[in-house]
């Protein structure tokens, strides 16, 4: 096997908490915590969990919008952790990355065409006739005509949007991009020709995604390998199918047993889990899902799981399966 | 609502600007209270610019014989105590208001900008200083402030002028600072710096012109503000000095004679009051179209 | 109860008529936009007018037309006999008071009781939702706590005074799955304790699934179709509901079935059947006529002149 | 609470420093000469030298500044080129003046306008909406100076109804001095003429100051009114059956309260500001009549003393103001 396109390595990072306006009172909340990934060239990992659980923060690190506090990214063979200025730049001109939201990740002020050609401008790969050309065929790829290039975003429906935001990462050509709940904000029918067209893109380029959402049935969908995160930490890596047909943590468990099956037939008892995501703030000691784990026991509450596979590729941090 | 739809409906191969400065305006056209304003500011502007040629009388020679007419066919408005049409001083007066009005506006709204701007997108210690720097200039009083400094500086109407727009720069500096807060989070922004983007590409392709509506906003209602500010220094002595015809100035020496001639303090007064409603009216309803968000 | 609306001048909803019986889950789909939230308010006559403007029609309470009531006894009408829950738990509170002086406020507007025994009342309503320490709960503000608390809060300040309808207005939407799966818990047992009529509004044809008896598809302002919910899943006859259907990430391996274009906009709605610029199987017909929503099967209306055509032979 | 109260007031220290700090640099380094502008017009050029080397301005600015924070700190505001008194004795006697009619003018404010501004915003885009709108409109657009004298010309000259300038008729003499508030001292002392008479000499004055405040306030409170009114909380107070009358003036004022009394603690410094202008308009014995006063005989000691009163007044209300917001708001209490 050829060596990963990415590797996360033990990946942290907390933010300063201010309490309140005069910094008395600061804590820590702690948005990742030890996380390690591997994406391979051309394949899709899925990376679920529920709101608050760091995901996008593992995004925004990957394409250095933020810097780990420790651990190590390893991009094509370089580790991009600690790299500034230049020297990034250079580094993640094969990674991009398209956000949630349509309405905000494309500048009202700009007009499309300059919307795509911004990366390759800065990039300075293209000038003139040749980059109008580029632009022209990156969105043609995404399947707008040549009629947007003078049009605003505001003109555009949400996933005619999404399709603009795919132009303007894959414009520079990148061997990765992450896909940060890219169909979250558009209706189901909109949704599916979005997820569509990433795959189509994604054969026809041999890109390879890291695709985070907390839409299990989306994630199931596209991916060949897929991670959960709870609380800042990944708990459980396999295989997609392995993962969906048998899963081994208990939150894994519970958060597939909570989504509701499209399939009155199969009535699900939906609560699964009682209580609330706790606030990473207070990280509870030990595992971080033991308060709400029904098969929590004393170890729980006191150690963190060491890793442990349980199958080919699938591995989870969990004390039951020590 | 009928903004989206207008807009999709054009399709010229016009700039993006001036699509939308046009855009702008026939939705204001279409605005009772946007129409009235801006009447009020074109009349304004007109007689400002034509006074050589409406104003029958010199504004400034002294004609003795004619002092304190009232108001009649030879004088509109009356005359003054030294026998100046008060009429011709008005309209040569709108010259210097609107000036005054212009320049403090352009001077405050492009120096507080950028200064807010930068603020915003940099954040963290830089941000402290530069607005813990307008705050300081935000607890004084804007009159008490701008009569200080304009009495160090020395009574002159240049001066006025300064001294208004230093106690401005800090209104546009906190609102542009805002903006820039919120648009530097936006994920744009975030895409951009992921595709190599720069500190300076992105305050002014990103941060500057999104903070634009907001701030011609701020400035159509500052316009009247600033008018009123120089006009309370003129009248209080520290503005436009004699013999210049400027508002504020005049209703000073009216004053004075207000119980027998009250057209002298009148009307200059009256010409304030318009002018000034026409850019707040002009002003709101401008809000009202390019930003719904901001409210005072 | 039954009723019968529709609005203008954007006709946000057209010529929509619904019952729902006690003791049943009526589930209303549709995408962003279609008019699902606008019908739930207007039960209420929630819709403020101006703008909204309601053209004809009748919504039937019981024998009382809700369309012709004083706005004095809608007011008593609302929160005692039918309640509502809506989409964001954050922002349905109001901030500056606290949750037991607002939950109070509530029950002693529609019964007549002393601070202490609606304080009282209140903390016995919050432990019906199962939230713990009710106590503590009520003495807090709304920002202290989580979405899924403040959405059992309202849960039981909806069902405080026995109403005989709840109108849910997508109310998991915003909250995570596994709190998700704990509200829609709660909701089902204490709608069947409660012997409740219940409206949840929603898009999501997983919670359909599972929680509903019965199903009305709404597109572009219009009733598509209407079934109970086995036969909807089983055996959809709009090809719109099909399409939502098949657009399901998760449920079959392989391609994706996809809706081509998007939702339309309700100022300017497509001529004759609204979903036929979209649909694999429209006709010339379908852009000229609207089709009406017909019975096909036993409990089974649709509104679709293909499904029409294949009902009839 | 109290440690929220604490922090504040310990945060509004660097506010008054940075106060101090621009009134020094207005006072010493913008000025060509700040000596000749200590001395006045008038003095002789050997006085002018005197004063720089008694001040130190012959001294680095830092120096100059830690003299005169000095100063400061002992109540030393320079002194007056027209009396030679001292700034803070005369600011002393003309303040209950000022504090007088910028109380009678705040009264009067949120008297008229808070009923007015929710007044618009409950019947928006109707009647009342419209008027209102004209009234405030026109309010922020009024030059004081000028609104007061039409109040002159009309109310006292051409009606003869209220008296035109001063506290007191000039034969009248001021009630014992205990708040300094002559209608407040008058009803003290227990004389009803005197306070009648006092209160008449306040209607001009207070009203015309209180116009242009007035119509900010409205303003405030209609647009707070209106993005209270459209929360999500108000819908779902509606659909638990709570009247009209509870939704408006309960639930949505109090939250609408919460930016009305920010902006109108911001306000306030035009009031202050107007109280320059309506006090010289009225001859309104108070501070802001002895600064236009100093102007004219550019008495430059006392313009730079009321400066720094103003504003430490202005931060003081603020400082109060946040303290009210704080216990408004459940969401900042620490």
């Amino acid at each position: 096997m050829t060596a990963p396109l990415l590797t996360l390595d033990k990946v942290c990072k907390r933010f300063l908490v201010r309490k309140n306006f005069f910094g008395s009172g600061r804590r820590w909340l702690t948005a990742v915590d030890q996380v390690s990934l591997v994406v391979h060239q051309g394949e899709t990992l899925g990376l679920v969990g529920e709101s608050g659980c760091g995901k996008s923060t593992v995004g925004n690190l990957i394409v250095r919008l933020l810097a780990p506090d420790s651990g190590e990214i390893i991009f094509d063979g370089r580790n991009i952790s600690t790299l500034s200025g230049q020297a990034l730049r250079a580094a993640r001109a094969k990674m991009q990355i398209v956000f949630q939201d349509p309405y905000s990740s494309l500048d009202p002020r700009m007009s499309v065409g300059a919307i795509v050609a911004l990366p390759l401008r800065v990039a300075g790969l293209y000038q003139g006739t040749l980059l109008r050309e580029r632009v022209i065929s990156a969105l043609a790829e995404v399947g707008l005509g040549e009629d947007s290039l003078e049009r605003y975003p505001h003109e555009f429906s949400g996933g005619q949007r999404q399709r603009i935001a795919l132009a303007r990462a894959l414009a520079v050509q990148p061997a990765f991009v992450v896909l940060d709940e890219p169909t979250s904000a558009l209706d189901v029918s909109v949704q599916a020709q979005i997820l569509q067209l990433m795959a189509e893109l994604q054969a026809r380029h041999g890109l390879a995604y890291l695709f985070i959402s907390h839409n299990l049935n989306v994630v199931r969908h596209v991916s060949q390998r897929t991670a959960v995160m709870y609380l800042g930490a990944v708990v459980e890596t396999g295989s997609t199918e392995d993962l969906f047909t048998s899963p081994a943590h208990p939150y894994t468990q519970a958060l597939l047993a909570s989504v509701p099956v499209a399939d009155p037939r199969q009535r699900q008892n939906l609560a699964r889990l009682k209580g609330d995501v706790p606030s990473p703030l207070d990280l509870p000691p030990g595992c971080g899902f033991h308060p709400r784990c029904p098969l929590a026991f004393d170890l729980c509450t006191k150690e963190a799981p060491q890793w442990v596979r349980i199958a080919p590729g699938h591995e989870v941090a969990c004390h039951l399966h020590q | 609502m009928p903004y989206l739809i207008l807009a999709s409906a054009t399709k010229s191969t016009l700039p993006a600007w001036v699509r939308e400065l046009g855009l702008t305006l026939r939705i204001l056209s279409r605005n009772p209270s946007a129409v009235l304003g801006g009447m009020i500011i074109m009349t304004m502007a007109f007689l400002a610019l034509a006074a050589p040629f409406i104003a029958p009388y010199d504004p400034i020679m002294l004609s003795l014989p004619d002092r304190l007419q009232s108001p009649g066919s030879a004088h509109f408005f009356g005359t003054d105590e030294l026998g100046r049409d008060i009429f011709s001083r008005i309209l040569y007066g709108a010259r210097i208001s609107l000036t005054i009005g212009l320049l403090v506006v352009g001077v405050a709204g492009i120096t507080g900008s950028l200064i807010g701007a930068v603020a915003g997108y940099f954040g963290g210690v830089i941000d402290n200083v530069i607005m813990r720097c307008m705050d300081v200039i935000l607890s004084f009083p804007a009159l008490v402030l701008a009569l200080s400094l304009a009495a160090a500086m020395g009574p002159s109407l240049v001066n006025a002028i300064l001294a208004t727009a230093v106690v401005m720069i800090p209104k546009f500096a906190r609102l542009v600072r805002g903006e820039a807060l919120a648009i530097r989070e936006m994920p744009f922004v975030a895409a951009s710096r992921v595709a190599g983007a720069g500190h300076l590409r992105i305050i002014f392709r990103h941060i500057l012109p999104n903070c634009l509506n907001a701030a011609i906003v701020l400035a159509t209602l500052t316009l009247g503000d600033a008018i009123l500010i120089a006009a309370s220094l003129s009248f209080i002595g520290l503005g436009a000095q004699p013999p210049t015809p400027e508002w504020g100035a005049m209703i000073a020496s009216g004053r004075k004679f207000l119980m027998d001639q009250w057209w002298y303090a009148t009307f200059p007064g009256l010409f304030i009051l318009v002018t000034v409603i026409g850019f707040n009216i002009f002003g709101d309803a401008v809000r009202d179209v390019l930003d719904p968000r901001i409210r005072r | 109860m039954g009723f019968e609306t529709h609005q203008g001048p954007a006709h946000v909803l057209d010529r929509v008529s619904l019952a729902v019986q006690k003791g049943e889950i009526l589930g209303l789909v549709g995408e962003s936009g279609c008019g699902k939230s606008v019908l739930a308010r207007s039960i209420l006559r929630l819709i403020p007018s101006p703008p909204g403007v309601l053209l004809g029609g009748q919504i039937l309470f019981g024998d009382q037309d809700l369309l012709k009531l004083s706005e004095k006894s809608m007011r008593a009408l609302r929160g005692q006999q039918i309640s509502m829950i809506f989409q964001e738990p954050m922002t349905s509170l109001n901030p500056v008071f606290t949750i037991g002086h607002q939950m109070r406020e509530v029950v002693r507007t529609h019964k007549p009781m002393t601070k202490a025994q609606a304080n009282a009342f209140c903390c016995s309503m919050l432990a019906t939702v199962r939230l713990p320490d009710p106590d503590n709960v009520l003495q807090r503000y709304p920002h202290e706590l989580s979405g899924g608390m403040l959405q059992r809060v309202m849960i039981a300040l909806a069902l405080a005074c026995n109403p005989a309808l709840l109108l849910a207005d997508e109310p998991t939407t915003a909250l995570d799955v596994t709190v998700q799966g704990q509200i829609l818990a709660i909701l089902s047992e204490l709608a069947t304790a409660q012997n409740l009529a219940v409206i949840f509004v929603t898009h999501d044809m997983g919670v359909v699934a599972q929680l509903c008896h019965r199903v009305a598809v709404m597109y572009a302002g219009q009733l598509v179709e209407e079934a109970l919910v086995h036969d909807l899943f089983a055996q959809p006859a709009h090809p719109y509901t099909q399409g939502l259907i098949a657009s399901i990430p998760g449920q079959t391996p392989g391609q994706l079935q996809t809706i081509p274009g998007s939702v339309p906009s309700a100022l300017q709605p497509p001529s004759g059947c609204r979903f036929h610029p979209r649909c694999p199987k429209s006709t010339g017909h379908c852009a000229l006529h609207t089709p009406q929503l017909l019975t096909v099967a036993d409990q089974h209306k649709v509104a679709c002149h293909q499904a029409h055509n294949r009902a009839s032979v | 609470m109290r440690s929220y109260i604490i922090k504040r007031l310990l945060a509004a220290i660097p506010v008054l420093l940075g106060v101090t700090l621009l009134t020094f640099l207005i006072s010493h380094a913008i000025p060509g000469d700040p000596a000749a502008l200590i001395v006045g017009p008038k003095a002789s050029k050997e006085a002018v030298e005197a004063i720089r080397i008694e001040h130190g301005l012959d001294k680095p600015l830092p120096i100059q500044y830690l003299r005169y924070m000095n100063g400061l700190l002992h109540g030393d505001l320079g002194q007056s080129i027209r009396n030679h008194r001292p700034v803070l004795r005369d600011l002393a006697d003309f303040f209950p003046a000022t504090l007088e009619l910028t109380l009678a003018s705040l009264f009067l404010c949120l008297a008229v306008g808070i009923p007015l501004g929710i007044l618009a915003a409950v019947y928006r885009n109707r009647l009342a909406d419209h008027i209102t709108r004209i009234i405030s409109v026109i309010g922020v657009s009024t030059p004081v100076f000028w609104l007061g004298l039409m109040l002159l010309l009309l109310l006292y000259r051409n009606l003869g109804w209220l008296p035109g300038s001063g506290r007191l008729d000039i034969t009248s003499t001021a009630p014992p001095g205990i708040t300094g508030l002559y209608t407040l001292d008058a009803l003290l002392a227990g004389d009803l003429g005197l306070f009648w008479e006092a209160l008449r000499h306040l209607i001009l004055p207070a009203f015309c100051l209180s116009y242009v405040y007035l119509a900010v306030m409205t303003r405030i409170v209609r647009s707070s009114m209106i993005a209270a009114l459209g929360q999500d909380y108000i819908i779902t107070a509606r659909a638990h059956g709570l009247s009209a009358g509870r939704i408006i003036f309960k639930h949505a004022f109090k939250n609408s309260l919460i930016p009305t009394i920010t902006i109108a603690g911001l306000s306030f410094g035009e009031l202050l500001g107007g109280a320059i202008l309506t006090e010289t308009i009225f001859s309104w014995p108070g501070m802001g009549k002895y600064v236009v006063d100093s102007i004219t005989t550019l008495d430059f000691p006392a313009i730079m003393g009321f400066t720094l009163v103003a504003s430490t007044a202005y931060v003081g209300i603020n400082l109060c103001v946040d303290i009210l917001y704080a216990l408004l708001n459940p969401r900042i209490r620490y």
